[in-house]
C-alpha cells in the first residue's frame, strides 16, 4: 500500500478543510483529486508531505503512520517525496540547472550523476537548453515546468503535484501528464491535484473528488488504463 | 549502480558549499558588512591591545622599582661617606641585592622633580635632605623586612628607614584593576560581537526566509539549512579578527613614537611588540569561536520561524 | 484611444520575448492576450504596466506615451490601473479586507466609502464573509480570487488580469470573466492574459495570439458581444 | 460624489499608519530590537555623562581656586604678622580679590599632602618652609600680574614671588581635552546609531522586499512606501533616548556615594545634577534626529533594490 487515509480530518480553527477522508492508494498508482476552489485539494497533499498535520484521523505512507515520524525524521521522510508546489517555490538565486539538482544533491549522488539527469529532466519538461536561466528570466508558465523537472528527477516513490498544469496550455498540460503516467515504470505513485476537468476527461484515470472538504467521490473510468 | 546516492558525500558537499556561501556572502556586500566587521574588528582590538599594554606594563614595573624597597635616611649632617659605609656593610647580606647611595642633592632634586612646589622649594635657602642608602631586597630579605629595618633603624647614623613599597603596591592594584577593566571590556564587546553577528545572521535568514522553506521541503536536513549560516559567523569572526591583527599592528606603529618618548623618560624599554604569531592565531582562533557563537544562537532563535508553515 | 502599441519589441540579453507588436484598443473594449507558455503574454501585460520598459517601438495609454513618463510619475500612472498578477502579490500580513481595501487607502477614499466597496468586491469574487482572513488562509484559487477584488475595487480606467484563472475551476472562472465584462459599465478598458483555450472560447471576445514573442493574429469571433 | 478620493486624506493617513506600524514594530519584538535600542541609549548615555560630569567639573573648577593666583614667599624667619601686613596692604586693592595667609606649619603641611616623601619630610629636623600669603587677584590684577609680581617681590620681608597658574593651567588643559575626547566620542557613538539604526532598517526592508514591490506596483508613492521606515528609525532614537534618560538617572544614583565623599574631601558640591527637562527634552529630539537620518540613509540605499523587476 502506498497510501492510507482513515478518516482523516482537518481543521483550521473555525472551517473544516477537510473531513472524514478515506481512501487508499497502490503502489505506482495515478490519482488524481479534484474540486472546486477551496474544496482541500491543496490540503490533503500538504497532509501527504507532512506541511499540515490532520486533526483527525490516521495517515499511511508506504506503511509508515505519518504522526510517528519525529523531526529529526521529516527530512528523510520528505527526500522520498517529489512535490510540485502551487506556487512553485523555485529557489531564485539559483540556476535552472541547480534548482533541479538539488534534490539530487540532497541525495548526495556524484557531480556525473547530476550533470547526466539535470538536462534529461529539463528537456522532458521542454526547457532544454534554458539550463542557464534564473527563475526570474522564466516565464510562469516555464517556472511551473522548472518545478515539475525538480520534483521528477530524484525517480521520488511518491510524486504530489499541486496544479502542476495551472500556468500551462492545454497541450503543455497533456504533455506534462503524460510524463507523470510514465513514471509508472520506475514505481512512482503519483497524485495530482487539479481543478482542469477537460485535462482530467483526457486523462481518464482514478479521479477523487472533494467538495467542501468531504470525499464526494471516488472513480476510475471505466476504460482507465491501468 | 554507479549514480548510487551517498549521505556522506551530501555532507561534505554541503560543508564545502556551506563555506564557500558564507565567505561569498561576506565578500559580495563588504560595505553593508561594515558594521559587523567593524564590531568584532573593535571588539577583539580592544582587548587584545589592552593585554598587551598590560603585560608590557607588568614588565617594566618589575624591571623599574628604581628606588627600591628600604631607603635609609642618615642623620642630618652626616657625610656621604657614611650612606657608602652603610651600603657596604650591607651589600653583603643575602637579604640585600644591591644598594644605591644618594647625596642630600640628589635627593632635594628628586623632591623637587615629584612635587608641585618646585620653585618654592628652590627658594629653601639651605638643603634640608640628608643623605640616602637606597636598598633593594632578595625575597629573603623582603621576607624579614621589619626585622631588618629595626636594625638599620637602630644604627647610630641613621636617622630613619622608610619602607618604600607604597608606590609598587598602588601600581599594582592599578595593574589589577586596569586587568579587570579590560577583561571586563573584553567580555562586554564578546557580548556586542554575539548580538552585531547574530543581527545579520537575522538579516541573512529573513532574506533568506522562503528558500530554506523550500529547501526543508525538498528534504533538506535541519543541520544543512543551518550550515551556511553557522559559516557566515565563523567568517564574520576570522575576517574581523584580521582586520583586528591589522588594526593593532596600525596602532602600534603608531603609538610607537609617543611610546618611545615615555620610555626615554624612564629610561626603559616601554616598546610594545606586536601579538606574534601565537598571539596571532589565538586572536583568529577566539574571533571565530566567537562569531561561529553568534550565528549558533541566531539561527535557533531565527530559523524557527522558517519552518514550512 | 486606451492603448495603442506601435512596432513594440522587447529582447532579454539574447531573448526576444516580444517582437514588433502592433495594436490598438479602444476605450471599454475586451481583449484576451494567449499563446503558449513563454509566448510573451505576461511580458505584454508587464510593459503596459511599466513593470518592463520596451526596446524598441511606441507604446500610449490614454493618449499618454509611456517612456515619457518620468518615475516621480509611476504611482500615479499605476493608481489609473488595475492589476490580477499571475502570483498573485498579496500583502502577507494584512487581511483579505485589508488587501482589497489598499488601493482605496493609496487614492485617499473616506473609511465610510472603503467600508461600503471592500465587501462587495470580496462578494463579487466569492469570497464574501471572508474579510478577516490572511492570504496563508486562503486556497490558492482564493487567493487569486482576492487579487482580482483588490484589481477591481477602485474602479481602474485600464485592467491588465495576467492569467487570473489560472488556479480556478471552470465555472468559477467564466463568472470572473463575467465580472471583467460588467466592468465595460463603467468604462474600464480590459486586457486579459490567458492561455485557457476553452474559456476564452466561451467568453467570445476579440483576441491577440502570440507564438515566440510575434502577433499572429488578432481576431474578433464573428459574433462577438460588442 | 460623497466617496472622491483625496489626496490629502492618503497622506494623512500614511503618516498614522506609519507612526503606528513603526511603534507596534518596535514593540512587538522588543528582544530582537535589544542590539539596536542598546546601542543607541549607549551612544546618548555616554556624550550626556560626559558633558554632565565636564559642566560640574568646570563649575568646581573656577569656585576652587583655593591656592590663588600668586603666592608671596616671605624670607625665612620672618614671622607670620609681616605676612599678614603684607596681605593687609594688598587688600584694599583693585587688582586683588583676596589674600590668605599660611603659617611656615601650614605650608609644610600642604607640601607634605602633595608629596611622595611624606615621612622623609617629617624626618626633617626643623621646618624649612617660610610663611606665606596666597593673593586671588581680579580681572585687573591679572592683567597686570607681572608688575605686580615685581612689585611685591621687591619688598623687603619678600623672599619671593610664585605665580600659580601652572595647577589651573593643567586642569584647563585638562578639561579641554576631555571635552574634545567627550565630542569625539559622541560623533564616533553617532556613526554606531547611524549604523546600527541602518541595519535594523535594512533588516526590514529586507523582510518587507516582496509587499514594497507590491505596493509600488498598486501605486504607492516612493515617499508613502518609505515612510513606516523613516519612523521606524524615529521611533528607535526616541525609545533609546527615553531609555539613556533611564541609564542616565540609575548612572548618577550610582555615582553620587562615591562622588559625595570626593566632594566632601575638596569641601565642594560636586553632586552630579540630572539633564533637567530642557536637556532631557534635547536628548531625545537628538536620538530621534539620529535614528531618523539612520533611517533615511539605509531606506535611500536598500530600498532602490526593492524595485518592481
Ligand atoms: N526577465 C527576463 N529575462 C530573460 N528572459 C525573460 C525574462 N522575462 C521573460 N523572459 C522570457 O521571455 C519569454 C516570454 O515570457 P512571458 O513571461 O511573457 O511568457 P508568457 O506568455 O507569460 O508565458 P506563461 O504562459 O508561461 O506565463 C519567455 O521565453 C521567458 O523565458
Ligand atoms: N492555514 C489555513 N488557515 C485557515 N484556513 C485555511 C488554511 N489553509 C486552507 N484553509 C482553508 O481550507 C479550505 C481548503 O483549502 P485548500 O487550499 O485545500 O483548497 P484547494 O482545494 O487547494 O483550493 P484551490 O483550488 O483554490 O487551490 C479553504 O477554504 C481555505 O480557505
Ligand atoms: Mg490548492
Ligand atoms: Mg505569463
Amino acid at each position: 500500500m502506498s497510501i492510507r487515509f482513515e478518516l482523516v480530518s482537518k481543521r483550521f480553527e473555525d472551517r473544516e478543510a477537510l473531513g472524514d477522508i478515506s481512501f487508499m492508494v497502490e503502489p505506482g498508482e495515478f490519482v488524481f483529486v479534484t474540486g472546486h476552489s477551496g474544496a482541500g485539494k491543496s490540503t490533503l497533499l500538504k497532509l501527504l508531505a507532512l506541511i499540515e498535520r490532520p486533526t483527525a484521523g490516521i495517515i499511511e505512507v508506504f506503511g509508515e503512520r505519518l504522526s510517528k515520524i519525529p523531526r529529526r525524521q521529516l527530512a528523510r521522510y520528505r527526500r522520498q517525496l517529489g512535490l510540485v508546489f502551487q506556487d512553485h517555490r523555485l529557489l531564485m538565486d539559483r540556476s535552472a540547472f541547480e534548482n533541479v539538482a538539488l534534490p539530487l544533491r540532497l541525495d548526495g549522488y556524484s557531480e556525473e550523476a547530476i550533470a547526466r539527469r539535470v538536462p534529461t529532466a529539463l528537456a522532458q519538461v521542454g526547457l532544454g537548453g534554458r539550463e542557464r536561466a534564473f527563475p526570474a528570466q522564466l516565464s510562469t508558465g516555464e517556472q511551473q515546468r522548472l518545478g515539475i523537472a525538480r520534483a521528477v528527477v530524484a525517480a521520488p516513490k511518491l510524486l504530489l503535484a499541486d496544479e502542476p498544469t495551472g500556468n500551462l496550455d492545454p497541450q503543455l498540460a497533456v504533455e506534462i501528464m503524460e510524463l507523470f503516467v510514465s513514471l509508472k515504470s520506475q514505481g512512482t505513485t503519483v497524485v495530482v491535484a487539479s481543478h482542469d476537468l477537460p485535462l482530467i476527461q483526457k486523462i481518464r484515470r482514478r479521479t477523487i473528488v472533494l467538495e467542501r472538504g468531504r470525499q464526494i467521490d471516488d472513480f476510475r473510468p471505466e476504460d482507465a488504463h491501468a | 549502480m554507479l549514480e548510487s546516492p551517498s549521505a556522506a558525500r551530501a555532507w561534505r558537499r554541503s560543508h564545502v558549499s556551506g563555506a564557500l556561501f558564507g565567505l561569498t556572502r561576506l565578500l559580495r556586500d563588504p560595505f553593508g558588512q561594515l558594521l559587523t566587521l567593524g564590531v568584532v574588528a573593535v571588539a577583539l582590538l580592544l582587548p587584545a591591545l589592552g593585554l598587551l599594554a598590560l603585560e608590557r606594563v607588568n614588565a617594566a614595573a618589575s624591571a623599574w622599582r628604581p628606588s627600591g624597597d628600604l631607603t635609609v635616611f642618615l642623620a642630618a649632617g652626616e657625610p656621604i661617606e657614611r650612606a657608602v659605609e652603610v651600603a657596604d656593610s650591607l651589600n653583603g647580606r643575602p637579604e640585600v641585592i644591591a644598594t644605591e647611595v644618594r647625596s642630600p642633592d640628589d635627593a632635594l632634586a628628586e623632591l623637587r622633580r615629584l612635587s608641585d612646589f618646585a620653585e618654592a622649594l628652590s627658594a629653601l635657602d639651605a638643603n634640608p635632605m640628608p643623605a640616602l642608602v637606597i636598598v633593594r631586597l632578595s625575597p629573603l630579605g623582603a621576607e624579614n623586612i621589619d626585622a631588618l629595618k629595626q636594625e638599620l633603624a637602630s644604627l647610630p647614623s641613621v636617622d630613619w628607614v622608610q619602607v618604600d613599597k607604597r608606590w609598587l603596591e598602588r601600581l599594582e592594584a592599578l595593574l589589577d584593576a586596569a586587568q579587570r577593566a579590560v577583561l571586563l571590556a573584553a567580555a562586554i564587546l564578546a557580548l556586542a560581537v554575539l548580538l552585531v553577528v547574530g543581527n545579520t545572521i537575522r538579516l541573512e535568514i529573513a532574506e533568506k526566509r522562503e528558500e530554506i522553506v523550500t529547501l526543508k521541503l525538498l528534504g533538506a536536513t535541519d543541520a544543512t539549512v543551518r550550515r551556511p549560516f553557522l559559516y557566515i559567523g565563523l567568517w564574520y569572526g576570522v575576517v574581523g579578527a584580521l582586520l583586528s591583527l591589522l588594526l593593532v599592528w596600525l596602532s602600534l606603529r603608531w603609538l610607537q613614537p609617543a611610546l618611545a618618548d615615555l620610555a626615554a623618560s624612564y629610561g626603559n624599554d616601554l616598546a610594545l611588540t606586536g601579538l606574534g604569531a601565537r598571539g596571532g592565531l589565538a586572536l583568529v582562533g577566539y574571533g571565530a569561536a566567537l562569531g561561529w557563537l553568534g550565528a549558533l544562537v541566531a539561527s535557533s532563535r531565527h530559523l524557527r520561524l522558517a519552518e514550512p508553515k
